[in-house]
């Protein structure tokens, strides 16, 4: 089908950055439920706490409020707190001291502090976890003025992103995808590097339709752009950040294709899929040569394990999507 | 908010008592061992393991009777097939078929709640909810130690507290929240915690089943006749990973693996009622059959 | 400029159908902070506890997460409760109970339990309200499966609406406009009754252009719509429910004028208006003679007092917008 | 977890201390009482007046000194007048101006936060991250009664209790949480509730900022020598409504309005300082035309 390329895994490169920076700004301090002794529940952590000590790699109090509440206060403090949620599905108790307090410090305190405060969500399915632990919420803050929010999908993204988040003076959520953080191999993709730390990225040239999308699923999005090459040449951008969307990447890719597909994990309704499709058929219209359309699962909850496989989106749905798009 | 003293007698467990503890337990160990068994064969995707809160288990869910309403947190395999969930119906959510095998109004055991401590809430709005209906239930929620520092823990015991809930808190407190040890959750004890709010409670070790048997009892005595909620606390020892997924060999020393397996309420209270002659080999040989017999039927269902 | 009616205001008819619905049903139970002897911040509920009791008209403990999963345990004990949260900014201390709780008791209990649930909660600015008092947050819960959304304009919509919530067997969640619930005099609107309850309502029928909209701004709408006319002839769809959305209304709509305006009060990015433009931008396509556009807030805090009107979108700009699509 | 026993002499406040306290509490009545007269005539949007609570406020907060680090609630006006926060800045938000008038950083004041009990896990976050800085700051967060219901609260003082954190809760139990009476909001106190969690804590009538400010002393001696938190609960009188957009006496009696008003801390104080002979006639006279000229300045800039 597709060739493969080896390289390290997502959980290898975000614990690099980790510990990079670390031992870069003695103000960073990292707070998470196990991330300590045990090294993450995903084992991202592990040897940190370790090489830094305990009391810069915390093992938080189990209560995300806590561990994003008393995140603000250190970030006011003068200290750069990266926390990390143990899965995207409680991420929930934390959306309070998220929204209405971490976001909006800044403006509360009119700029005279800009405190820089980064979480980490483990998020998405694939791996037949149970209730809860499989979901994909990033179009929650995405929304959220004040919060930015970063989906990479592969290491050397990931380390980016961390790097730019910690020093951005604002609260930023990245969402890292659970089956990606030992994965490693994953589809070629082009070596262009992103315009800039925020840009999408345009992983895959081509010249028949453009596919947007981020996290896990670009490498579906990937291996179904190399199965119907060399019949339908298929432009894939990986977005990398959901908000600030970088529409300037997708407007031109769509500019060069005429088509655009939008492929999302997290649920179709108001979600990211929409904002991007809403943008580029009001402000890329006339380079359109038919419907913007969006690829992602109905509005229902991610089922138990047995059923996911009908629930995610998989190369195949990618492909006929496509054909249907370019027939 | 005085506990209602009641004698030893009054709440320590008849024979016939015991044998059905030890019998629960044994029967509880037996899935235990195999849903853990089917898990390494990829059959289950995930397992919390409830070895060593067995006594815990089977001495509150006996205590408070048929009648209770549970409201579990996810490890409380024991307290469901005590309400009657089939192993089968057990183990289906396990193994990805169903977010809960069983039906949770026939046996009076509700869903698991993967989110901490979100059911303590539910648990009394339920509470609330029956008693405005004129049928005063019996509410037991189950809660881990770690999940006790979510805020939904403590608005649960605030509320249970200001309208005087018939709930009866269970806390397991295994010592362990994943890889965080409980001296490291809390600076007290989850039954101190529950005066501050209002809420009678006690501590009680979880190795033994009828000990665990008499504070719930007097607890539940308590719930009836003060229509007012109560709090235990069960000190038990978690003998394997917080689940399947866990290697716990990475957080905790060997010897405090060993020491808590050596102290196995399970074994240790078969050893006592064989001890003490309640038991006799006849009896441990049927219970193994209907052990086999159910190990059976889920290799059978499952694998 | 534009005529107008008088008619009972929201609140009034809020406090009637509580009133009645708690006379008919003795399962119905009312729970918010300051709902009871006081009758609510905004005296939607008043005289309710006087007359049906407090232990049906419960002043809740001051605490929102409190308050909805105490109302998950009622409904699972056989009671319909219908929560208050105050105002929309302190919606997120529930939003655990409500995302994780109260939308997947239902599917948890495998159907065998599908309790009904509402929360009503006070939304959006122009009151010149403190932080956090002016939030328009419907799109938070709108992605989520399992809750329905519903954005009532008028006081018969929201009579509709919590008769119709309470019945349901899943959770509903209503925002009520706080600068409607006393407003007595509104632009006239044309008498055509929703297809269904949980329909959308053309409340204005054009033939060049249509406005789709929601909550308090439906008659910002209208009060446009009026000032434009004979010039140019709006059709105006007053949504009523963002989730589910009532997309063959709107699509009917669009059939007949060509254009859509999606206007919102709550901010543009990954909104309701993101989800309306994308479907009509796929499923429309053909019918459309120029871009879906949206007009709402730009993804920023709602401001201090001073600047609201900066922020908020107004009458003048909602005509300017049609002008520009329609000339 | 024991206080440290201070004597009286210790803590009591000296004669310049008292004429200060006074001061300050006269000051703070006299803010309120132009921005009520401002709310009034349109001029500010909304006002949660501190009237009742000055002796509280002062007294705590002239306890903990100049160097520590105040997280406020929304109410505490005259605390923020005593930092040093000027009556133009405080008024700024409540005309729709800014979130914020002043700066957070030069009066060691932070921002109000309208989302009840956030700050409280702010608070202990920012006294382990200054630790963590190796810079002991003495973190002192402000709470109503109502308000402690929420979760974050309880989570913060078990935050506080596990990190031993540097932190005084002042919580101001002003008997409301706009219309709903403290003795429904909670079972117990919440100097118990404190002591559940591991937080030594005191309860004291709110009256008298001499009381106040021995209570907050010894508490502060005690977070100071101990580097562990402590939470102090004072009993105040709410003599106005919940804000100007309150009307009270929809759920209050008249004779509970009365009464409060007439054990107003403010006048109680002035008679007593005035009858003690420590302040006179030509004393409150230059007060109040301190009070004057910040009136006149206020109606300048704002009206
Ligand atoms: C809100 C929430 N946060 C985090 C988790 C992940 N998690 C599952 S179990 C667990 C530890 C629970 O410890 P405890 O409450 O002591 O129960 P135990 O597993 O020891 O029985 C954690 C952190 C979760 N399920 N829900
Ligand atoms: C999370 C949240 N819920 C509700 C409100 C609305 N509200 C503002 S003040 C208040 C009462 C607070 O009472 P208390 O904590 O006793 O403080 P007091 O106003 O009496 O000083 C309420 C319900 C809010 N600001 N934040
Ligand atoms: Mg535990
Ligand atoms: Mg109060």
């Amino acid at each position: 089908m597709t060739g493969t390329v080896r390289s390290p895994c997502l959980a290898e490169s975000i614990n690099t950055a980790l510990a990079d920076l670390l031992d870069q700004d003695p103000r960073l301090v990292l707070i998470g439920e196990d991330i300590g002794r045990l090294g993450g529940v995903f084992r991202v952590t592990r040897g940190l706490r370790e090489r830094f000590g305990a009391d810069r790699v915390r093992d938080a109090l189990l209560a995300e409020s806590t561990i994003v509440g008393q995140a603000v206060g250190m970030a006011m403090s003068g200290l750069v707190p990266v926390c990390e949620i143990q899965f995207d599905g409680f991420t929930y108790p934390a959306v309070n001291q998220l929204v209405t307090q971490a976001a909006r410090v800044g403006g509360r305190w009119n700029g005279r502090i800009s405190p820089s405060l980064v979480v980490r969500i483990p998020t998405a399915g694939g791996f037949r976890g149970v209730e809860h632990h499989n979901d994909s919420n990033e179009a929650l803050f995405a929304r959220v003025p004040g919060i930015s929010v970063a989906c990479p999908s592969t290491g050397e993204d990931a380390d980016q992103i961390l790097r730019y988040a910690v020093a951005l003076g604002s609260p930023v959520v990245v969402y890292e995808p659970i089956r990606l953080y030992w994965r490693r191999s994953s589809p070629p993709r082009s070596a262009e590097p992103a315009r800039s730390p925020t840009a999408a990225r345009v992983v895959r040239r081509g010249t028949d339709l453009t596919v947007a999308t981020y996290g896990a699923i670009t490498d579906e999005v990937l291996e179904a752009a190399h199965d119907l090459a060399p019949d339908v040449d298929v432009e894939v951008v990986d977005l990398r950040w959901v908000a600030p969307l970088d529409m300037d990447t997708v407007l031109e890719s769509v500019g060069r294709t005429g088509r655009l597909l939008v492929v999302h994990e997290a649920t179709k309704d108001v979600g990211i899929g929409a904002e991007i499709a809403a943008s580029v058929a009001e402000y890329g219209h006339d380079a359109l040569r038919g419907p913007v359309r969006r690829l992602a699962p109905d509005r229902r909850a991610y089922p138990p394990g047995d059923f996911e496989k009908d629930y995610m989106i998989g190369v195949r749905e990618i492909r006929d999507e496509v054909l249907v798009m370019t027939k | 908010m005085a506990v209602k003293s009641l004698s030893e007698n009054e709440t320590a467990p008849d024979d016939d008592t015991r044998r059905t503890l030890l019998r629960h337990m044994l029967v509880a160990r037996g899935v235990d061992e195999e849903a853990r068994r089917l898990q390494k064969q990829g059959v289950l995707d995930l397992w919390p393991s409830c070895e060593g809160h067995e006594a815990a288990q089977v001495g509150s869910a006996l205590a408070a009777g048929p009648a209770a309403t549970v409201v579990p947190s996810y490890r409380e395999h024991a307290v469901a097939l005590l309400r009657g969930v089939t192993p089968e119906e057990l183990l289906a959510q396990w193994t990805g078929r169903t977010f809960c095998g069983w039906d949770p109004h026939r046996v009076r055991f509700f869903p698991y709640t993967m989110v901490l401590a979100a059911q303590t809430l539910h648990a009394v709005g339920y509470a609330i909810g029956r008693r405005m209906q004129g049928l005063e239930d019996f509410v037991v929620v189950y809660v881990g130690d770690g999940a006790t520092s979510e805020g939904d823990m403590s608005e649960a015991m605030n509320l249970a507290a200001v309208e005087s809930a018939s709930v009866l808190f269970v806390v397991q407190n295994n010592g362990w929240a994943i890889s965080k040890p409980a001296e490291e959750q809390m600076r007290t004890s989850v039954a101190e915690r529950a005066r501050g709010f209002g809420i009678a409670s006690a501590a009680v070790p979880g190795r033994d089943p009828e000990t665990v048997f008499a504070a719930c009892s007097r607890a539940a005595a308590h719930i009836r006749g003060e229509r007012a909620p109560f709090l235990v606390e069960i000190r038990v020892g978690r003998i394997n990973g917080h689940t399947t997924a866990d290697a716990q060999e990475v957080y905790r020393s060997s010897d405090d693996i060993a020491r808590t397996k050596a102290a196995d309420p399970v074994t240790g209270y078969a050893d006592r009622l064989r001890g003490q002659g309640l038991v006799d080999a006849a009896w441990f040989a049927a219970v193994e059959t209907e052990v086999r017999e159910i190990r059976e039927r889920l290799t059978k269902e499952y694998a």
